[in-house]
This record gives structure tokens, C-alpha cells and sequence, in this order.
């Protein structure tokens, strides 16, 4: 049980980290860094999936029988992409409320906000 | 090419969106914007006519069959779905006509025209897929779209707003994204059919529970359910009012419909409430949904952040239908689900109005507003009524059979609920009307506003607007089209997951 | 026999690269300052690199492997010394002057 | 190698120098790259180097120099998110517990859908990557999804932070700050050109080996923005314009659906590449061809104008400071 399965236990662990970050951190920019975190975690989850015992990457060669799975290595492909699209965007409004708030830190905004 | 239409809808916005860009010219622009969204409308109309002619209808993308290539299947629910967000859509685009000039810079407007094409694109293509990870990609498109939509607003919170917005619809993205994996893990595939013929097998398994958790937990996020319903209201007050009138109209309404598509079409209701107390969970947090909310409502005094939280309170009723897990109580949610969505969109865009002629949506503001703005006002008013419930309207069509259910399922007391949910609407709908009839206007206008500011809304905001108040009261005194939809559906549903 | 001493001549590369690496990073650790730091990082890293890479080119023998080898073998020799005088560019910028009588920074 | 991976996620969890931590969040991103070559993941490793190693921190960094890299604030609420991941931790451990085991062969994700993959599509699409096939393909309607995700991003970043104006061309506390990197400038002026040759490589060579459009997009992306850093943005954006930039990133996507679009006038469904050309299996490779190259246009202006529009805020925000 424990040596098949802990491969995904430690990628769990990964997971948690990021999600940790996320909720716990004031700073804007450390919550990118986390959410970043998270998400890389995940796709390194559905690569696990994807792992065939024996197999070799999935492009055809000849006299290879067995592939690994290449559907998750396309849905992570993917899902990098849309990873990064979000901290593109997110990296944006920080700017943009550094800008109008003068601080990024999320304790400071809610004061500022109450202020007016 | 009538073949071709299931796809059409989601592409017609999609392509129309880079070549809006490469118009470039504002007022160009959004005639073409409302050109696409208007054939999206069109496309809807007849869509939803070929389902009710020809049953389901099925399209494999790229040619490939359905588990292995990605499939659109567009069902009853779907194409009504579709139909809503797409009618929304248009007429909250011929509103902008005007109603975008006081609240985005004129060179923003391209590119703001570009974002909203983008967010009806991936909200459509929710609706449509057959595909569990098309969904995922979808609801990317959707939400980038919509953070880039809400940091429009003019007030530097809609900033704030948006940032908590984005971390929270990412996290639950990826919960949706970690259920994905382990379904995959369990079964092999990514299509929704093949997955509701597949998860049986592994019924009792529990790495099957934790992806219907996940998945439920991370839409729950999206549609602001509460307890997760934190960044709903700030995301909604300040956003442009325009956007608040879409999104609220459309985009918890996609969140909910995809709740249901899980729920019944993939996972089927014998799962749900076999493996989970999963009815007891969301007939609790759809009540304290209720509640919480609506006495919130009660003392905001931004009406946009009112409705802010009448809306996660409309979610609650939608959940407490789903609860029940009868027939009747599915078919409660899906005539709120249609219903709020004309009820939120023709208020929001009333609001809109009044936005734009007062530059704020306090409720200093309205004082004495019934005078100034009669039609805008009695448009807020019939809106207001519908939120409540009242015979006539939609509102009362759906709360009526959600207390139908309560009392099949034998559940008084969650049928009274309901009833002092709606008294509790009527206090804070009250506050409005109040101020809009029995007060006198403010002395002093606010600084900037001279004298043709004072007068009724542009005809371009009014007649959207009071197209989904009439749309409001005729369906609630015609019901025979979305009862007898929702009911035909929810018997679908509730039958082909078992 | 030829196969052997190609080999065996890879073997000893890759072995000493390998070498160079851990020495490397026994440096960043135990130097005192930034300058040295970065001595002991930027010339072992580019000789191990390239040490490595050259036993794997022995190993891969003729053929297209060989010649992507040689083009990476080459982009190190091109960015490694380039980033070392860069980062080094900027900790004078920065402020971390050399100064031969100090021989401890924080 | 997770072990490592879990060494640097719990570094980054414990320090407070941001800077320090995007770092980190780089070398994490290197590492997971590394671990995806190591269960036959190529492409994706391919893609996570580049992003998560690559456009990733030089984002954050952009951002870090316009917020300042310290932290200040103490945790909040620590004991309640602790609760709060360790229950879904403990639900995600929970869930493991019945899953095929990792590697194992006859687990049902490796013996339902992706067997006609690995089987079938050497012959049906007529290529070798068979993630490429499935990418370009058989899902390819996922992939115009990730492209119009790639292109919303950028309309959202140029909602937020496009000025309007463009940096002035080499102005003169610019042109002081380079005359510094005379040996930086140099050895890149080596080196672009043969990054932009690399980035073609890539996007062509997509069909046989590891590669395709978004990765030759990101490194073509690469290539412009170290010149950009380098030689001033006032001279990138003379050489690459911002509103040609739009137009291209428009374009892109535009190229990806109009090859949906003439699949489906010519008869098939929306891109069913098959139609193209009398010979099925040469329509494929055209259609493939044709979408990677949609992919490239606009991964690389989105990012390129990404980083334009990051760039002009910190130029922004120094005049007004």
C-alpha cells in the first residue's frame, strides 16, 4: 500500500503548502506565489497519473510496445497555460492597487478601505 | 449548416471577439459586438427550438468520436440555459451603446467590448460542452474575463474586489481541476456520458466521494454559495454597473447549471445521496444562505451591494431546491435559476440607469427619484416585487413551487423558511421605495449634475430594461413554457441518473 | 576496444564533472562573501557543465544526439560566464564593494 | 526529487524576503520540470521550464520592482488555516486511498480512452507525438480554449495597466544604465537571433518531437524581451510596436478558428482537420500545422505585450515618484 500510493501522498503535501500560503499570507504577492505553488502541485499530480511502470515517453518509436499516457500530459499543457494567464492578470491588479492603495499588504487595504 | 449550430454558438462570439479588436473604432466596435451578440440570441433561439423538435442533440468537434475526441451535447437545459445568457447578453450590450460612456474611458472601450465578447463565449461553452475538462477550459475564459470586467469599475475597491475575486475563483477552479484528476484516475475519461455510464462501477469508492466533493466545493465557490459567498457582494457593488447586470444575471446562473449537470447528468442523484448526507448540507447552507443574506441586504446602504446579497440569497432558494432531491424541488431551482436571472438583470439594469444619470447608487440618492425617473423607478419597483414573490410576476412562480416541494417532501418547517425568507426581501425592497416615493428629492444635487441630468434615463437603457420587466410579468402569468420546461428537465435529470 | 576506451575516457569525464559540481557547492557554502561565492560557483559550474557534456557526446557517438549536445555544449560556454559577470556586475552596483580587508559579510 | 520539491515549497512557506521566494518559486518550477521528464513527461516539462523557470518569475520580478520584496505583515488567522488545509489534505489522502497504484499498468485511465491514443494515432493523424496528436487533434478544441485563455489574459493586463503612451526611445537615464552592460549586450546580440531560430525550431518540430506553438510562443517571447531589457524599451518597442502586437495576438487566434471555421464550410465538423485537403491524412498535417502556427502568433505577442504593459507601469510609477 504505502509504496504505491506515497508518491501521491507527497505530492498532497505540495498541494497543501501552496493552498497554505494562499489562505494565510497578507502580502498579495506572496498569495501569487503560493497559488503558483498549488497549481504546479496539481499538475504534478496528473502526471503521476499519467506514469506507466516501464513505459517510455509517448512518441512513437520503433520497437517500443509501451507508452506512458499522454491524455494527462495534454490536459496539463493546458492547464499551465491558463496557470500562467492568471498570475499574468492577477500580477496586473496588484500593480493597478499598489498604484491606487500605495501597499499590498492585505491588513493595510481593509484599513484604507474603512477610512473612506 | 443548421447541423453546425451547437458549435456556432460558442464560436460566434469567441471569433467575434480578436476581430472586435482589430476594428478598433469604439462606436464600430460595439456595433459589432452587438451584431454577435445578437446572432448568439438567434443561434439560441433555434437551437432551442431543434432540442424540443429533435430531443438531445450531439456534436463531435473535430470529427472525432465522443470519449475520444470532445463532444457538445446540448440537452433541453442547456439550450435554455444558453438562451438566457445569450438574451442577457445582447441586451445588456445594446445598453452599453450609452450607458459605458460615463463609467470607461473612451480608449478602454475596445478592449472592454473584446473581454465582454470573451466572458459570453466561455460562459457559453460551459453551457454547451460535453466535456469535463473543456468545462475547466471554459470557465477559465469566463472567469480571466470577468476579473478583467469588475476592475473596470471607477472606485479603486472594484481593484481590491476583483484581486479577491481572482484567488478565490482560482482556488476553486483547481478544486474542480483536483476532482477531475481523480475521476480520470478512476475511470479513464474525460466525456460526461461516458463518465455517468462509468462511475457506477466504482460506486462506495472513495476516491470517487472526494472528486464529487471537490468538484462541489469548487463550483460552490464560484456561485458565492454560502459561506463561500465572501467576495460576491464587493465583486458586484463595484463593478461597472453594466457588468454588475450581466454577471449577475449570468454568471452565478452558469455556476448553479453546472452544479445541476454534475450533480444529476454526471454523477446521478443515486450517488449523491448514497455516498454523502449531501441533501442535509445544502438545505442548511441554502437557508442560512437565505437568512444571513437578506438581513444583511437589509442594512447596506449601496443598493448595488443590496442586491449584491439579495442575489446570494436567490442562490440560497436554488440550493434548497436541489436539496430536496425530488422532481419538484429540481424544478423549483431551474424556474429560479431562469427567473432570477430576468428579475436580477432587468433590476441591475434599472440601476445602471439610475448610475447613469446620478453618478452613484447610494440610497441618498433615490430620494424622490420616483418623480424624477418614473420609469426607471417602476421598473426597480416591478423587479423588486418579483424578488419578493408576489402573484403575477416571476418571482411567485417559482417560490410557489419551491414551498411545493417543501410540503412533497413533507418539510413544513423549511416551507415556512421560505415564506419569512420572502418578508425579509420585502423589508429591504421596502427601504427603496421608501426613499424613491415617499421622500422628498435632495435639495442639492450632487456636484457636476446640472439640469438634463435630472431627467429620465436614455431611451437605449429604458428599453432593455423594461423588455425583461415585461418579460418578467408575462412568464409569471403565462407559465406554461418555463414550468413546463423545467418540468419535463428535472424529470429528465432525475430519471436518467438513475 | 575502441568502444572501451571511449568509454571509459566518458566515464572519467563525467566523474570529474561531477566532482567539480559537489565541489562547487561545497564552495558556495563554506565562502565567506559574495565575490568568492561566486568565483567557486561560476568557473566550476561552467567546467563541469561542459565536462559533463562532453562525456555524454562520447557516449552518444556519432549523429544527430551528439550535435544537440554540442549546440548546449556551447550556449553554456556563451550564457555561464556571461551570467557570473553579470551577477557580479550588480553586486557592485548594489553596494557590495571589494574590499580586500573584509573577509566576512552578513 | 519530490523531496527536493518539498524542501523548496516548505522554504518558500518560511521566508519573508520576497525576492528570495520567486526565486524559489523558479527552482520549483525548474524541479517539477525535471520530475516531469523523469515519468516520460517531455512536453510538459518542456512548457513548465519555460513557464514556471522562465516567464514566471520574470513577471513576479517585473511586479517585485514596482511593490517593493518586503513583507510585513504577521500571518493571519494561522491555527484556522491550518485546520482548514489539514482537513482537505486529509480528504485528498482519503481519496488516494482507492486509486490504481502509481505506475501500474492496468489502471483504468491507461485502458479506456488514451489506448486508441497511443495505438491508433501514429496512423490516424499520421505523426509521432502522440500528445501532439491529442493536443492538436483529437482535443484541439481544448487547445483554442488555452489559446483564447492566453489572449483574455492579455486583454485584461491591457485593460489594466495600458497607458497609452509608449516609453520615450532611449532616454538618457536608460541609455546610462546600459552603457554599463556592454559585455551583456554583446554576447546577446550573439544570442538572440539564435533564440528566435530556436523558437521556429520549436514550433515546427512540434509534430516529432517535444515542442509545438505555445512553447515556441514563450521562447520567441524570450528572445524579444531580453532585448527589451537590454536595449531599452523605447528601442523594442520601435522594433515591435504594441499596437502591431495586438493585432498580432488578435490574428493568432483568428488563424486557429478560421481553420474551424473552413473545415466546417468544406463540409466537416469544426476543425476536422480531414476536410482540408483531398487526402485526409495530408489535410491533417496541415491543419496542425496551420493551428500550431495560430498558437505561436499569439502566445508570443500576448506574453511580449504582457511584459510591455508591466514594463510601463514601473517607467510610470518612477516619473510620478
Amino acid at each position: 500500500m504505502l509504496p504505491e500510493l506515497y508518491n501521491y501522498w507527497v505530492v498532497i503535501l505540495l498541494m497543501m503548502t501552496g493552498f497554505y500560503i494562499v489562505i494565510v499570507q497578507g502580502n498579495l504577492i506572496k498569495k501569487l506565489i503560493g497559488l503558483n505553488l498549488f497549481q504546479t502541485s496539481v499538475f504534478i499530480f496528473y502526471i503521476s497519473l499519467g506514469k506507466v511502470s516501464g513505459g517510455s515517453a509517448p512518441i512513437f518509436a520503433e520497437g517500443v510496445s509501451s507508452y506512458s499516457n499522454p491524455l494527462p500530459h495534454v490536459l496539463i499543457l493546458t492547464a499551465i497555460v491558463v496557470g500562467i494567464a492568471t498570475t499574468a492578470l492577477a500580477l496586473a491588479l496588484v500593480i493597478r492597487i499598489r498604484n491606487a492603495y500605495g501597499t499590498v499588504e492585505e491588513e493595510e487595504l481593509q484599513q484604507r478601505d474603512l477610512e473612506c | 449548416m443548421l447541423s453546425h449550430l451547437p458549435i456556432l454558438q460558442v464560436v460566434v462570439p469567441l471569433l467575434a471577439a480578436p476581430a472586435c479588436l482589430l476594428l478598433d473604432r469604439s462606436r464600430l466596435v460595439w456595433i459589432f459586438t452587438v451584431l454577435a451578440c445578437g446572432l448568439s440570441l438567434l443561434i439560441s433561439m433555434l437551437l432551442l427550438y431543434q432540442v424540443s423538435q429533435h430531443g438531445t442533440l450531439s456534436y463531435d468537434l473535430g470529427g472525432w468520436d465522443a470519449p475520444w475526441g470532445i463532444e457538445y451535447r446540448i440537452d433541453l437545459l442547456s439550450a435554455y440555459v444558453m438562451l438566457v445568457v445569450s438574451g442577457i447578453a445582447t441586451l445588456v450590450i445594446v445598453a452599453a451603446g450609452t450607458g459605458l460612456e460615463r463609467e470607461i474611458p473612451l480608449e478602454k472601450q475596445t478592449v472592454f467590448y473584446v473581454t465582454y465578447l470573451l466572458c459570453l463565449a466561455g460562459l457559453l461553452g460551459i453551457v454547451a460542452t460535453g466535456d469535463i475538462f473543456n468545462v475547466f477550459v471554459f470557465l477559465e475564459i469566463s472567469s480571466l474575463a470577468t476579473y478583467a470586467l469588475i476592475a473596470y469599475g471607477r472606485d479603486r475597491r472594484a481593484l481590491w474586489a476583483a484581486y479577491q475575486y481572482l484567488i478565490v475563483g482560482t482556488i476553486g477552479a483547481t478544486f474542480i481541476l483536483i476532482g477531475i484528476g481523480f475521476l480520470y484516475s478512476l475511470t479513464g475519461t474525460l466525456n460526461m456520458q461516458d463518465l455517468a455510464a462509468r462511475i457506477p462501477d466504482s460506486a462506495g469508492s472513495r476516491t470517487a466521494s472526494t472528486a464529487f466533493v471537490f468538484i462541489v466545493v469548487g463550483v460552490c465557490l464560484k456561485l458565492a454559495l454560502f459561506p463561500l459567498h465572501l467576495w460576491l457582494p464587493n465583486a458586484y457593488a463595484y463593478a461597472p454597473s453594466l457588468v454588475t447586470a450581466f454577471l449577475a444575471a449570468t454568471a452565478t446562473k452558469v455556476a448553479v447549471y453546472l452544479l445541476i449537470r454534475l450533480h444529476f447528468s454526471v454523477f446521478g442523484e443515486q450517488f449523491a445521496s448514497s455516498s454523502l448526507p449531501l441533501h442535509g448540507i445544502l438545505l442548511t447552507l441554502g437557508l442560512a444562505g437565505v437568512f444571513v443574506a437578506s438581513l444583511v441586504a437589509i442594512f447596506q446602504p449601496d443598493i448595488k451591494r443590496l442586491f449584491a446579497y439579495s442575489s446570494i440569497a436567490q442562490i440560497g432558494y436554488m440550493i434548497i431546491g436541489i436539496g430536496f432531491g425530488t422532481a419538484i424541488g429540481l424544478q423549483a431551482t431551474l424556474l429560479h435559476l431562469f427567473n432570477h436571472a430576468l428579475m436580477k438583470g432587468a433590476l441591475f439594469l434599472a440601476l445602471a440607469a439610475v448610475v447613469y444619470r446620478l453618478g452613484s447608487a447610494d440610497i441618498s440618492a433615490f430620494r424622490g427619484l420616483g418623480r424624477r425617473m418614473p420609469w426607471t423607478m417602476a421598473a426597480i419597483v416591478i423587479g423588486g416585487l418579483s424578488l419578493i414573490g408576489m402573484p403575477l410576476t416571476v418571482g411567485f412562480v417559482s417560490k410557489w413551487y419551491l414551498i411545493l416541494a417543501a410540503i412533497e417532501a413533507g418539510m413544513w418547517p423549511v416551507a415556512l423558511l421560505v415564506v419569512t425568507g420572502s418578508i425579509l426581501a420585502v423589508v429591504y425592497v421596502w427601504r427603496l421605495v421608501e426613499a424613491a416615493y415617499f421622500q422628498p428629492p435632495e435639495n442639492e444635487l450632487p456636484e457636476g449634475l446640472d439640469g438634463p441630468d435630472r431627467r429620465e434615463a436614455p431611451l437605449t437603457l429604458l428599453v432593455p430594461t423594461w423588455l425583461l420587466v415585461l418579460v418578467n410579468i408575462y412568464l409569471g402569468i403565462d407559465t406554461r413554457l418555463t414550468v413546463g420546461t423545467s418540468g419535463a428537465v428535472a424529470s429528465a435529470l432525475l430519471g436518467g441518473g438513475q | 576496444m575502441i568502444a572501451l576506451l571511449l568509454e571509459g575516457v566518458s566515464v572519467l569525464c563525467l566523474g570529474t564533472g561531477i566532482f567539480l559540481l559537489v565541489s562547487g557547492g561545497v564552495g558556495l557554502l563554506r565562502f565567506p562573501e559574495v565575490f568568492s561565492r561566486m568565483h567557486a560557483a561560476g568557473v566550476t559550474e561552467t567546467l563541469a557543465a561542459s565536462l559533463i557534456l562532453l562525456g555524454l557526446m562520447l557516449l552518444a557517438g556519432w549523429g544527430i544526439v551528439m550535435f544537440k549536445l554540442l549546440l548546449i555544449l556551447l550556449f553554456i560556454l556563451i550564457t555561464s560566464p556571461t551570467a557570473s559577470h553579470a551577477l557580479a556586475k550588480s553586486a557592485v552596483h548594489g553596494g557590495l564593494g571589494v574590499d580586500p580587508d573584509r573577509n566576512e559579510t552578513s | 526529487m519530490l523531496l527536493l520539491l518539498a524542501i523548496t515549497a516548505l522554504a518558500i512557506a518560511w521566508l519573508r524576503d520576497l525576492f528570495a521566494a520567486v526565486m524559489l518559486a523558479g527552482i520549483y518550477g525548474l524541479l517539477s520540470a525535471s520530475f516531469f521528464v523523469s515519468v516520460d513527461a517531455v512536453d510538459v516539462a518542456f512548457t513548465e521550464a519555460a513557464v514556471g523557470a522562465g516567464i514566471f518569475p520574470l513577471l513576479m520580478l517585473a511586479a517585485l520592482a514596482l511593490v517593493g520584496r518586503n513583507e510585513q505583515t504577521a500571518y493571519r488567522r494561522p491555527l484556522i488555516s491550518l485546520l482548514l488545509v489539514s482537513i482537505t489534505g486529509a480528504a485528498l489522502v482519503l481519496g488516494t486511498l482507492d486509486m490504481p497504484a502509481f505506475g501500474s499498468a492496468d489502471a483504468p485511465p491507461h485502458n479506456h480512452v488514451a489506448v486508441r491514443y497511443i495505438e491508433e494515432s501514429p496512423k490516424e493523424i499520421g505523426i509521432p507525438n502522440m500528445v501532439t496528436s491529442v493536443l492538436a487533434d483529437y482535443r484541439s478544441f481544448d487547445t483554442l480554449g488555452e489559446v483564447v485563455v492566453v489572449f483574455t489574459a492579455a486583454m485584461g493586463v491591457l485593460g489594466l495597466l495600458f497607458t497609452g503612451r509608449a516609453a520615450s526611445p532611449g532616454s538618457a537615464t536608460e541609455r546610462a544604465n546600459m552603457y554599463d552592460h556592454r559585455v551583456l549586450r554583446v554576447v546577446s546580440k550573439m544570442l538572440i537571433p539564435l533564440i528566435l531560430l530556436f523558437a521556429l525550431y520549436v514550433q515546427f518540430h512540434g509534430e516529432y518531437g517535444p515542442g509545438g506553438g505555445f512553447q515556441a510562443g514563450v521562447i520567441f517571447a524570450a528572445g524579444i524581451i531580453l532585448y527589451a531589457m537590454l536595449f531599452g524599451f523605447g528601442n523594442a518597442q520601435r522594433v515591435v510596436r504594441p499596437a502591431l502586437l495586438q493585432i498580432l495576438a488578435a490574428c493568432g487566434v483568428l488563424i486557429y478558428g478560421s481553420v474551424g471555421v473552413v473545415c466546417l464550410l468544406s463540409g466537416g465538423n469544426f476543425l476536422d482537420y480531414s476536410q482540408l485537403l483531398p487526402d485526409p491524412l495530408v489535410g491533417r498535417h496541415v491543419g496542425i500545422l496551420v493551428i500550431e502556427l495560430g498558437v505561436g502568433i499569439t502566445v508570443a505577442s500576448a506574453m511580449i505585450l504582457i511584459f510591455y504593459a508591466f514594463a510601463s507601469a514601473t517607467v510610470n510609477s518612477e516619473e510620478v515618484a
